[in-house]
């Protein structure tokens, strides 16, 4: 399957997940929107600083496969980590406090947007060099392996990241030694600037799991099932010792590629706005309606939660100490 | 003269050069906007996000003739990329005994001060100044950079522009005219007779402030700026201490075997020197740690004018200057 | 296509190539073997120094894929670079003088058996780093396309290379590119001491070519007619703007994977047997009998006069001076 | 006492410390024949021909309670693994704030003189030694490499093992009762007066060579063997210089922004050891040249006991000697 932005694909056929568990979907993915809306603003405002990268309009690939995964399984993210950290089930007063620089925050000040980790719940961290947390997520597989308890590792990289040579090493020793491995591409179609039609030789990253004699299978990102279902079988199969996958997701970044002020942004309006309609909360929404599952007060109720959750956040930051100077040399080294 | 940001400088260093020598060709993952509309996307060329490959290429591409240009934009991201620089680039032209010549200029933007944590910042230029077959600069003012880069050009060996993150906008007089910088030259950005400081980038500025400052106060602070990392003008730096007898070297790497340690071991190592070095030498460096994101702690992390300041007064008041 | 030390391939159909073209192939191969058979035992002589991986056995690949290009065309090399120099027409005394570490040797005695180069028939080097030349020759591929001479540029490297992160960046890079490539994969079933089988997590490094849309192709390497035809095929595509070809080409080594004494094979004798049986000279030899391209005395003349180019060149390398200790620090710059 | 090769004892560290924590294990692209027989290859494992992948592997399974041992044998592969150890082995622990411990052992052959050119023979430690949140050393003897191995291993950082290709084959005594050496411990190697040497890994025994030929002539070598790299016992060595008043330093690696670059200004930046140094700095390493094939070039290329010796006569003759 090869997705244009009006999308070839039919809708994911009904799921059988209960209604709360998709309730609880899109309850993430409007988490994910809303807590980088606030970010994207109050970086903006200068109370955020240095960079931040917005996964608006990708909600669906970070919820759609961590709804599939277990609390003892992990994940790594890339420099755009704040949905995937919300999806693995973060805490959100001591990310925005990261954001904000302080004491409290995840890595009390010291690690920003691009660095956001929980290790007790599995998030092994957002990273700053493209394609650098794939060898260190495919360690967690093979811990998991190692453990023999079932667990399941998830890397998460864009089109990019599966140019550099970290991707292939991976999933060549992940296939050899069968690790418990799910491979997403989150193919948002860019690489900053650069359009992946420029720098793929084929417009489908699956096609590269064939050359390691694994399952490749390309999603519309959008679709939260969709990605729900294709992960479910990825995790499954790991899970089973039958080893790693590899899952394309389709979807597009709303926003430019950094939210630092007078970025270029060189795609089509046309596109964006195209892709927009493909929104995967607007079509969750959607399809809950359909199915009687949401109606106007439980959505206003949930956004209302949100908002409040993510002004606590705000309000935890704001009253959180900056660290102190001295901290800076603190936690070169483990004791 | 007219002025330019030290970013416009350097990009038209580059397209100067590019109009005069066809060979000239460019490689970075996001390619810069004026030179791609001046010279269009097969002399400016997006390539995917494989910095290895990238730079590999441009290696092959110099010894079969071209004069390749690769920018690794954040120094960081060229660690992926170190077997391609240390193990080929630097030692290709010897191991095949010089029987090819491999023009390269890498760019890389380096320092902290944006806030955007340990991955983004870093000064490593020392570690590749250990390379034997690598040059390199920083420099420090719009006009340095557009000479050093054109001197980089043209020359025939792999050639590393650092370029400082804090300066991208700084502005400054910039000639119309060609003119090109030799590598190797330092510049005495002021002339001062009671404490040499070497500084590096943004440190020359702040050391520059600092030297106004003690100039109140009747002491006489020189500043040179090396300019070239590699080779390295030793000549200057010791002329310097052998007239001052005071040395003070800023950096905003880390101290540990830095570009700071070197400059110390050179000028105590030469005889002349030492036997005029009237108090002991004084690196003022970035604390040894990565650089964390929070504006304290990093603001923490750097040094500035302030330390600079500290580490001249601490160089004048020990020793047997008073004596001298 | 997939190879046991058995050979399940047929012997490739018969060529059209001129049966003196076909004798220089059988020259070329011996030429190597006889180079190598004599370096061995200077090394283990103590004349030549280091470390000194021999190509034994592997000839055919070699002299196939480098009888398919003209002087235009560039190659690179890995450590085990003896015999892409000779198939690529390098001088005898300026290799033996490189190996016995003398001033007249390629590299003046800097580089050693992992190093020789020579720049003027494009051969761009042995190299030292697994996978090393892999992105240096897409850079000539790329010199090439820029040139549009229609000159070609051939990467050869091991199935320990194909694993490594270079690889995978620049297949992609020249597919992307439709740069003027040829890769060739050097498979013979073992990296060092560790076996292809352990590390790949498929058996054909060929397979890889699908996710790059490039062509990708196993031949028996020890034929040197299958391989000469599908590197033909490749650098036709290549020369004509058709992109990179892949060319796995299954061979092995008969000798240890270094010569230094004392070096462990922890390969099976039986194995190691069985592939001499499948000996490309031997097979080349036959075939050219069996068309009555070569008779006895021919092939004794022909040894005879390899014979006396190697003693030639040893004679060459013996009598040539050391470099002087000073000359260690010329060259770390070009002028 | 038994004697062990240094080899023999760095893997007898190993192999001891597997036994005694089953959360150990071993990658490389060549699994070391004693270990992979006394532990299976689940715990030994080869890896493809893919450093980065296998070092950012043992940085996340450290991460999940691990202690991974990564050995990228020749130092000059670890190049292609250098985004990992240097963006996220050393910074990993910081950037995330301390939540999670990394307990890794890298292992790297360094050094020269086995006739394997450039690409095989590098001593690129002070490269490692300016990143922030990397520990290492280069033991000289079997009794220390078995003692800081041990050491590595139970430290909870990243820490890497330099381990001297010349010194593979060295025999010593060592115990076989269980020790460690703490790291950031300086060894004096041998007790002078008249000089200090600082020396590391085969050229702590050249540097004995020498200390005991000036024996003969009266004049006492003192030989510091650092052996910790990162952190450096500065406090040893600045004692040494404040007996001796004398500073040579013997380095494998080239000198500039080396090991003995950092020395020399550790030594000098203290006003209680340059107030006492009679002399400057001296620095006896490699040409800074990649290194050639020949043995005559090679052998030209490193110092040597002679080269030492003729760096402490230096020392000896210049400065305010004679009047001390
Ligand atoms: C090794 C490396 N090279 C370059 C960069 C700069 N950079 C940051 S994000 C990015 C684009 C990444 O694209 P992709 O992997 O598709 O992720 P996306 O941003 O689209 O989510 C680039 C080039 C980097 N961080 N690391
Ligand atoms: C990056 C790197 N890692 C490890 C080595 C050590 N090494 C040299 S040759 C070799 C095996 C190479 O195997 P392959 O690519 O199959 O080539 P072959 O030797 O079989 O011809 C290894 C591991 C190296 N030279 N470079
Ligand atoms: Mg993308
Ligand atoms: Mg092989």
């Amino acid at each position: 399957m090869s997705l244009s932005p009006q999308g070839r694909s039919a809708a994911s056929p009904a799921t059988n997940l209960p209604p709360e568990t998709q309730r609880e979907m899109l309850r993430q993915m409007l988490t994910i929107r809303l807590f980088e809306e606030r970010a994207s603003a109050d970086y903006r405002a200068g109370k955020i600083y240095g960079v931040v990268h917005c996964y608006i309009g990708e909600e669906g690939v970070a919820v759609g496969v961590c709804s599939a995964l277990g609390p003892q399984d992990r994940i790594i993210s890339t420099h755009r980590g704040h949905g995937h950290c919300i999806a693995k089930g973060a805490d959100l007063p001591r990310m925005m406090a990261e954001l904000y620089g302080r004491q409290t925050g995840y890595c009390k000040g010291k690690g920003g947007s691009m660095h956001i980790a929980d290790f007790s719940i599995g998030m092994l961290g957002a990273n700053g060099i493209v394609a650098g947390g794939i060898p260190i997520v495919t360690g967690a597989g093979l811990a998991a392996q190692m453990e023999g308890k079932g667990g399941v590792a998830v890397s998460f990289f864009g089109d990019g990241a599966s140019n550099a040579g970290p991707f292939h090493e991976c999933l060549n020793i992940a296939a050899s030694w069968k690790l418990p491995m799910v491979y997403v591409c989150e193919n948002n179609l860019y690489a900053a600037q650069t359009a992946a039609a420029a720098t793929h030789a084929l417009p489908d990253v699956a096609a590269r799991a064939a050359g390691y004699g694994i399952p490749g299978e390309v999603v519309d990102g959008n679709d939260i099932f969709a990605v729900h279902q294709a992960a479910h079988r990825a995790v499954d199969r790991a899970r089973s010792g039958g080893g790693p996958s590899l899952i394309e997701c389709k979807t597009y970044r709303w926003r430019a590629h950094t939210e630092r002020k007078g970025q270029p942004d060189y795609r089509e309006q046309a596109e964006i706005e195209a892709w927009k309609g493909r929104d995967p909360i607007a079509r969750l929404e959607r399809q809950l309606r359909e199915e009687s599952a949401l109606d106007d007060a439980e959505l206003q109720s949930m956004e209302r939660q949100i908002t409040a959750a993510i002004e606590a956040a705000v309000a935890f930051a704001e009253a959180s100490p900056f660290p102190l100077p001295e901290q800076a040399t603190d936690d070169v080294f483990a004791a | 003269m007219r002025e330019l940001t030290y970013d416009e400088a350097a990009v038209e260093a580059v397209a100067e050069e590019m109009r005069r020598d066809p060979k000239i060709f460019y490689l970075s993952t996001d390619p810069i906007p004026p030179l791609l509309r001046e010279f269009g996307p097969e002399r400016i060329r997006a390539t995917p996000i494989a910095e290895s490959a990238m730079t590999g290429m441009g290696i092959g591409a110099a010894g079969c003739g071209f004069r390749p240009i690769v920018d690794w934009r954040q120094v960081t991201f060229c660690f992926v990329a170190m077997d391609q620089i240390v193990n080929q680039a630097a030692k290709i032209h010897y191991m095949f005994g010089g029987q090819a010549r491999f023009p390269l200029l890498f760019r890389a933007t380096v320092c902290g001060g944006g806030r955007v944590a340990a991955q983004h910042s870093q000064s490593p230029y020392s570690m590749f100044m250990n390379v034997a077959g690598l040059k390199m600069f920083l420099a420090s003012t719009p006009y340095d950079i557009k000479g050093l880069i054109k001197t980089a050009i043209r020359d025939n060996n792999p050639v590393i522009s650092f370029e400082s993150s804090r300066l991208l906008r700084l502005k400054g007089p910039v000639p119309e005219e060609d003119y090109t910088i030799p590598l190797g030259l330092a510049d005495i950005k002021r002339e001062g007779s009671d404490v040499t400081v070497v500084a590096l980038a943004w440190l020359v500025h702040e050391a520059l402030a600092a030297a106004e400052e003690l100039a109140k106060e009747g002491i006489s602070v020189e500043v040179i700026d090396p300019r070239s990392l590699v080779p390295l003008d030793a000549g200057t730096i010791r002329d310097s201490v052998k007239k001052t007898g005071r040395l003070v070297i800023a950096d905003e790497a880390g101290p540990t075997a830095g570009f700071s340690a070197e400059v110390a071991a050179v000028a105590t190592e030469d005889g002349a020197t030492f036997a005029r070095l009237k108090a002991p030498v004084k690196r003022v460096c970035a604390l040894p740690v990565p650089i964390p994101y929070s504006p304290v702690l990093e603001n923490h992390v750097f040094p500035d004018r302030k330390r600079i300041l500290a580490g001249i007064r601490e160089v004048l008041r020990e020793g047997p200057a008073q004596a001298a």
